[in-house]
């Protein structure tokens, strides 16, 4: 029975999260390519094979040793002293110098000895409660241990390591807010999601992730293209590609008012370059800056049709008349290239328009540094009655003041403006409390559910029902359930 | 809507119920009757029904957080925020194998099979055999009956009744110590996660120790806990110093409004100062429990 | 030596504080005064020449018993289930019906005896856990016992008295707030105090208890008079009087531009009337409303000086033909008695201006309903340099904007926005945890220190001092201590 | 400020240090030499005082507050926060007569003072001797040695040293267990209050039930937590949905500002909403203990 096995083995290739201590990194697995974790290099050439979940050391010169059975490297605790009364800290305690240590490195010692060392060299370590003693023995080893797990990357681990490391790429996004998310938008296999995110498709991969590769996702994005590299660390099999859309926002209106076109002209193709070039703050974008120039003379390749390809290198050529023929052959190149990859998006953006215009998505997804409000009010009119929609927002205010305008809109109700207090504890036997630091904020989520709005103007009927959106539950009673 | 299906008939934020649509059945709320025939089944979800004494109502989707906030309760029941994080610590995701106990009122059941849907299974071990059989027909009411398999058997004693095929377990009981073993075992070969949740930090202390015997990594215990915020507008008024009219702007503050107070004394307008604020509720959820996680590792 | 005995006795008069399980109420000891406690009527006469911490049980009639010793009655949990897996809750667990228990009370059945009734009618109580049992007896004790224990008021209990049963009168503060803003505040004895409050004095009171009788406090007030219900409770000793002072609102202005006259003057009453009657807000202004025709003729009254009574009864007589001689001769006395007291008023406004015009005020504690930005900017100036103030607001925004506009009028450092979080736990052999139920928010506390305002427009340098409010600590590098 | 005095050198919000006041001193800081003879003495506290660099430094009254926030930590303190409620808690006020063990920084000891003096006493009991001889020597410094008896024992074997005075114990040690009937002993025969501050759960535990051994009622155990915001100003663009310049309401919402953005590729002028917010700390206070207070009852 395979799932009596080990589990999968590692593949080159592969999508994997480095875990050292409780720190995540996300890495490939690239035969003879360098990954920094934590100011070491690594080479993951020899994880390929193993089990997913194996433990390795890190040897001089970053190879990866397995270890056979991973230990709780527990040093005893030694002579310890009933308090810490008799401790004058005057900072002379420990014998071996900075450099001492840096030696020892050098020689190749491995962590577990330097810490070793560490212990016998101190004057106070005997002195010291079995706490201290613990504490410094953990303190140190992190220090100078190196060991990593390799694991399969999941949303758990990524959000937690995005949390952790590069928080400004996800807005903030703590992981316990993206579960709520998860929850309350109802996301699920078989359902029509569109997302909105600027949190480096982490938000992306964690709905694809719940949908398993059945139904569709929409993600609507501004900019050249959407941002997606949180996404690509969870290793989604091949097979997920095909429920995945993406839709400009900046051409939402044009959907919503019936003027998006699904035929491929020039002019669309155009359109759908220039929308490109006009919105910024894509990732891509930026990188593209430098080579402004170039990409502008591309753009205008593109404003043609494939068969008036002669006519676009002389109109470029004209331009770039200090370019010598090869050069110019590359550009053209280059210029089919792009153009072929233009067109596949504006084929994939008429099939992500086609979804959309159904207007009957079972959810939506709002994660991003954009104000929420007119994203929300436009995009709700794309999903059906009786589905629940989330948005979150590092800030409180703008909730607030999407909160109001979708009152007096009407077409939603269940209106619920919350955040999560997350504590970690540590459970030690007689030393269990909260720990000592917690994260500030995760964010605020809104969310609600949609339902038919049989009117666009309130009537007196409907204001009155507005009104009993949100009654005093004592003066509720139901005479038969 | 059709015949058979359930849905939540909404009269206010913390006022609805779920329903069992039946042709000829009929549904007393405050603002009376609801005909099913007529006037829900061939309507949408989330249409507005007109009930007989005139006022509105809405008729939604059912969703395992609806059903949460409405289900029957049999037991103190596991709220939406930590099903959440439950659900994103066990690393769930459709074809994911689960084992639960105990069922209780079946929040996290129902929350659960929606995310291991179409593919996974839930194992759902229940030792009070009235809620067993309650959780048994809800679950074919709800027409999920082919994910679940429901037992009502003492998971201390027996276990889950099956062996290495879940990727996560969950425990919700009294003394979860003495299932961390059946826990383990219930886990697959090559490792998965599990999770409890205790009211009590007794409770939290004893089953760490038991995961670390049974040689479970990663322990992690957290608490989340939901603040939900009131949109309100709030007006303060502001004190009269004796500045008098001739110098507004010198009280250094941003005025939004005047508001002239009908008084007997005929007072002067008084100005306040308006503005939104997320309010939170004066009395809110303090403890729901600890959750411990950890992971059983390959090795 | 008094410190060995057993305590003060309660006087006839006191103010002191019942408490009832979790719950408090502050009232007077006044014989055959009825005092109303959870629907209970009592009569504390009995308590006269107890100590204070005595418990009493309340006998029939509302007469209190006083207990000898106070015993944590516990009832023996006996044959405790192990679980509650057996128990089938059908509703008919209990076979006392309503109206058994009302007979026992009426039968004069005291709390104790009927819980044990109870118990013993369940038919589920057995099969219950030990903790189910326990959380049974708790609950049905609460609600038949009456013991109630008589304790001398003081800034804990009447905090968390008002807090419990009318946060509504005290802004929302919550009794940890309130321990924060006399901390924060520096409050002590021997320092000169300003306070804005409308929490029916409890502010008032606290810095009162912790200032101990030395040094002065001038509470600011708008309205009729300021607001001191809670103060009141405390109960203080007559020699607390001296230390307070009170000043309206209405005439910080005058007094900060120095029109603010110190002579007692028929104008200057007058206007002192004036003032209380235009500004609305006092609590006792609201319950005068009712006698509003009355009120202002009696404020025509108090126009003239004492000298030119007669001619003051002529224009109210000329107005009140239909009374009699009788009544003009009342009206007259408590002409009369009014004009006494607002002269009083007078001095004790024209004291406590000489208070402030020093303005070398040690601390300023705001906590009111009004936005507490006008009055911070004003009341600033009547502090010293290097003197901690602290403001109170149930909502963050308002503190937000105050904020804003003292960085920008300078004068002040180190500005902190905070707020506190409480949670109370349970701790109970292996039922230990944090309490189901906890308080949503106890308000917002903006603090800062004074500091001496060379200039009043910033030049180049005071910029950039204010720069230098906040640098990044990592920056900063301190080469000797 | 003259000869003698402590006073806070202020550089900022998080960058301040005390110092003592003398003839002829001079203080180093990152903006140059403060000559105390010349800068300080004679001048009003909260003064603004210019370092030979040309930077400018506020020079501030010594509070218990800020004195915590500064003071040299012998060991982990406690913060203004749980100050607070204790003080409160304890019924602190001028007159009382407090034990308090340990002494540790003195973080507590200052703002006990402040709050009993002019005529409460304070009994500080310290087992560490080095810790104990400092703290006399910082009450001599800031002259409050009248208002406090420092002793160097070992408070679960010794006691305070003093009986039936107190209206109020705090224990701050690893075993206050062990403390509670010393703690009882120490308090006035009409009773008092204790409070014990411990970071870990099972050191609650062991004290309840020590309290309720003897005889101690109204139990209650509390933590308090600060959070503290940051003011900022915070822009949000406007996401483009291709509506154009045509109907900027119908976006639905109130846009504060058009920020022209300068871009090579002359983007139009992006909507940005601004609005001012109270921002928690990424990282900020988890835990600093937990606080059980009970009163020693008259009967």
């Amino acid at each position: 029975m395979a799932e009596q096995s080990k589990g999968d083995p590692i593949e080159d290739g592969a999508y994997v999260v480095l875990k050292r201590g409780e720190v995540f990194k996300a890495a490939q697995v690239q035969t003879r390519k360098k990954v920094i974790f934590g100011k070491q290099w690594i080479f993951l050439d020899n994880a390929v094979g193993h089990c997913y979940g194996t433990a390795f050391e890190i040897s001089g010169g970053g190879k990866l040793l397995p270890l056979i059975k991973m230990e709780e490297t527990a040093t005893e605790t030694m002579e310890a002293g009933a308090d810490n009364r008799n401790i004058v800290d005057d900072g002379k305690s420990q014998k071996l110098t900075r450099d001492d240590i840096e030696a020892l490195k050098e020689k190749g010692i491995k962590g577990e000895a330097i810490v070793q060392q560490l212990i016998e060299n101190s004057t106070t370590f005997r002195d010291k409660t079995g706490f201290a003693q613990e504490k410094y023995i953990k303190k140190k080893k992190k220090k100078y241990e190196s060991i990593i797990t390799i694991l399969k990357p999941c949303t758990r681990i990524l959000a937690m390591m995005y949390y952790a490391r590069e928080p400004g790429k996800i807005c903030n996004l703590r992981y316990d807010t993206l579960a709520q998310m998860l929850t309350l938008g109802n996301i699920h296999a078989g359902s029509k999601v569109i997302v909105v995110e600027t949190c480096a498709g982490l938000v992306l991969g964690a709905v694809m992730e719940r949908m398993g590769g059945f139904g569709s996702v929409i993600q609507m994005y501004q900019g050249g293209e959407p941002g997606r590299a949180a996404t690509d660390c969870f290793g989604f099999p091949e097979s997920f590609l095909g429920m995945l859309h993406e839709f400009p926002l900046g051409k939402v209106q044009s959907l919503l008012s019936g003027k998006f076109s699904s035929e491929i002209t020039p002019e669309n193709t155009q359109d759908c370059l220039q929308t490109d070039k006009k919105l910024n703050g894509s990732p891509n974008e930026k990188e593209d800056a430098s080579n402004e120039v170039e990409n502008s003379i591309s753009d205008r390749v593109l404003e043609c049709s494939q068969s008036e390809e002669q006519q676009i290198i002389e109109v470029s050529s004209g331009e770039l008349k200090n370019n010598n023929e090869n050069e110019n052959k590359e550009r053209k190149q280059q210029a089919f290239e792009k153009k072929k990859r233009q067109i596949e998006k504006r084929k994939r953006e008429i099939e992500a328009a086609d979804l959309l215009k159904e207007r009957n998505a079972d959810g939506l997804i709002i994660a991003c540094r954009f104000h929420p409000t007119p994203l929300l009010l436009s995009l709700l009119d794309l999903v059906a009655p009786s589905r629940p929609f989330v948005v979150y927002c590092q800030y409180k205010e703008p909730l607030l003041e999407c909160y109001t305008k979708l009152r007096e809109k009407g077409g939603v109700i269940s209106l619920k403006l919350s955040e999560t207090w997350l504590r970690n504890y540590q459970v030690l036997p007689d030393r269990s409390h909260p720990k000592l630091t917690m994260s500030g904020g995760g964010g605020y989520i809104l969310t609600g559910i949609t339902v038919v709005r049989e009117d666009v103007r309130p009537n007196i009927k409907s204001l009155e029902l507005q009104k009993t959106d949100e009654p005093s539950p004592k003066k509720l009673k139901l005479e038969e359930l | 809507m059709k015949d058979g299906d359930t849905a939540i008939v909404f009269l206010g934020h913390d006022s609805m119920f779920p329903v069992k649509v039946q042709h000829g059945g009929q549904t007393q709320t405050k603002y009376g009757v609801i005909r099913h025939s007529t006037d829900l089944i061939g309507k949408r979800f989330g249409s507005k029904v007109t009930c007989s004494k005139g006022g509105w109502v809405y008729v939604l989707h059912p969703t395992p957080e609806l059903w949460t906030m409405n289900l029957p309760h049999r037991t103190q029941i596991l709220y939406s925020t930590d099903i959440s994080i439950i659900t994103m610590m066990l690393e769930l995701k459709p074809g994911s194998v689960v084992c639960e106990s105990g069922t209780g009122s079946g929040s996290l059941s129902h929350a659960i099979i929606r995310t291991i849907a179409p593919t996974g299974h839930l194992y759902t071990v229940e030792f009070h055999q009235q809620r067993a059989e309650k959780a048994k027909e809800e679950f074919c009411e709800h027409k999920v009956d082919h994910l679940v398999t429901v037992k009502n058997q003492d998971v201390c004693k027996n276990g889950f009744g099956v062996t290495n095929v879940a990727d996560a377990v969950f425990l919700d009981i009294p003394s979860p110590w003495e299932a961390i073993g059946h826990a383990k075992d219930a886990l697959k070969v090559k490792g998965g996660r599990v999770c409890s949740f205790s009211p009590c930090i007794e409770q939290v202390q004893r089953t760490c120790l038991a995961m670390e015997e049974h040689g479970f990594t990663e322990m992690n215990t957290l608490e989340i806990l939901p603040r939900v915020y009131d949109v309100r507008t709030v007006s303060l008024p502001v004190a009269d110093l004796g500045k008098g009219s001739d110098d507004p702007s010198s009280s250094g503050m941003d005025r939004t409004s005047k508001l002239s107070q009908a008084s007997v004394c005929s007072n002067p307008p008084q100005d306040v100062a308006q503005f939104k604020s997320g309010v939170p509720l004066k009395e809110v959820v303090g403890h729901t429990g600890y959750l411990t996680f950890a992971t059983k590792s390959l090795f």
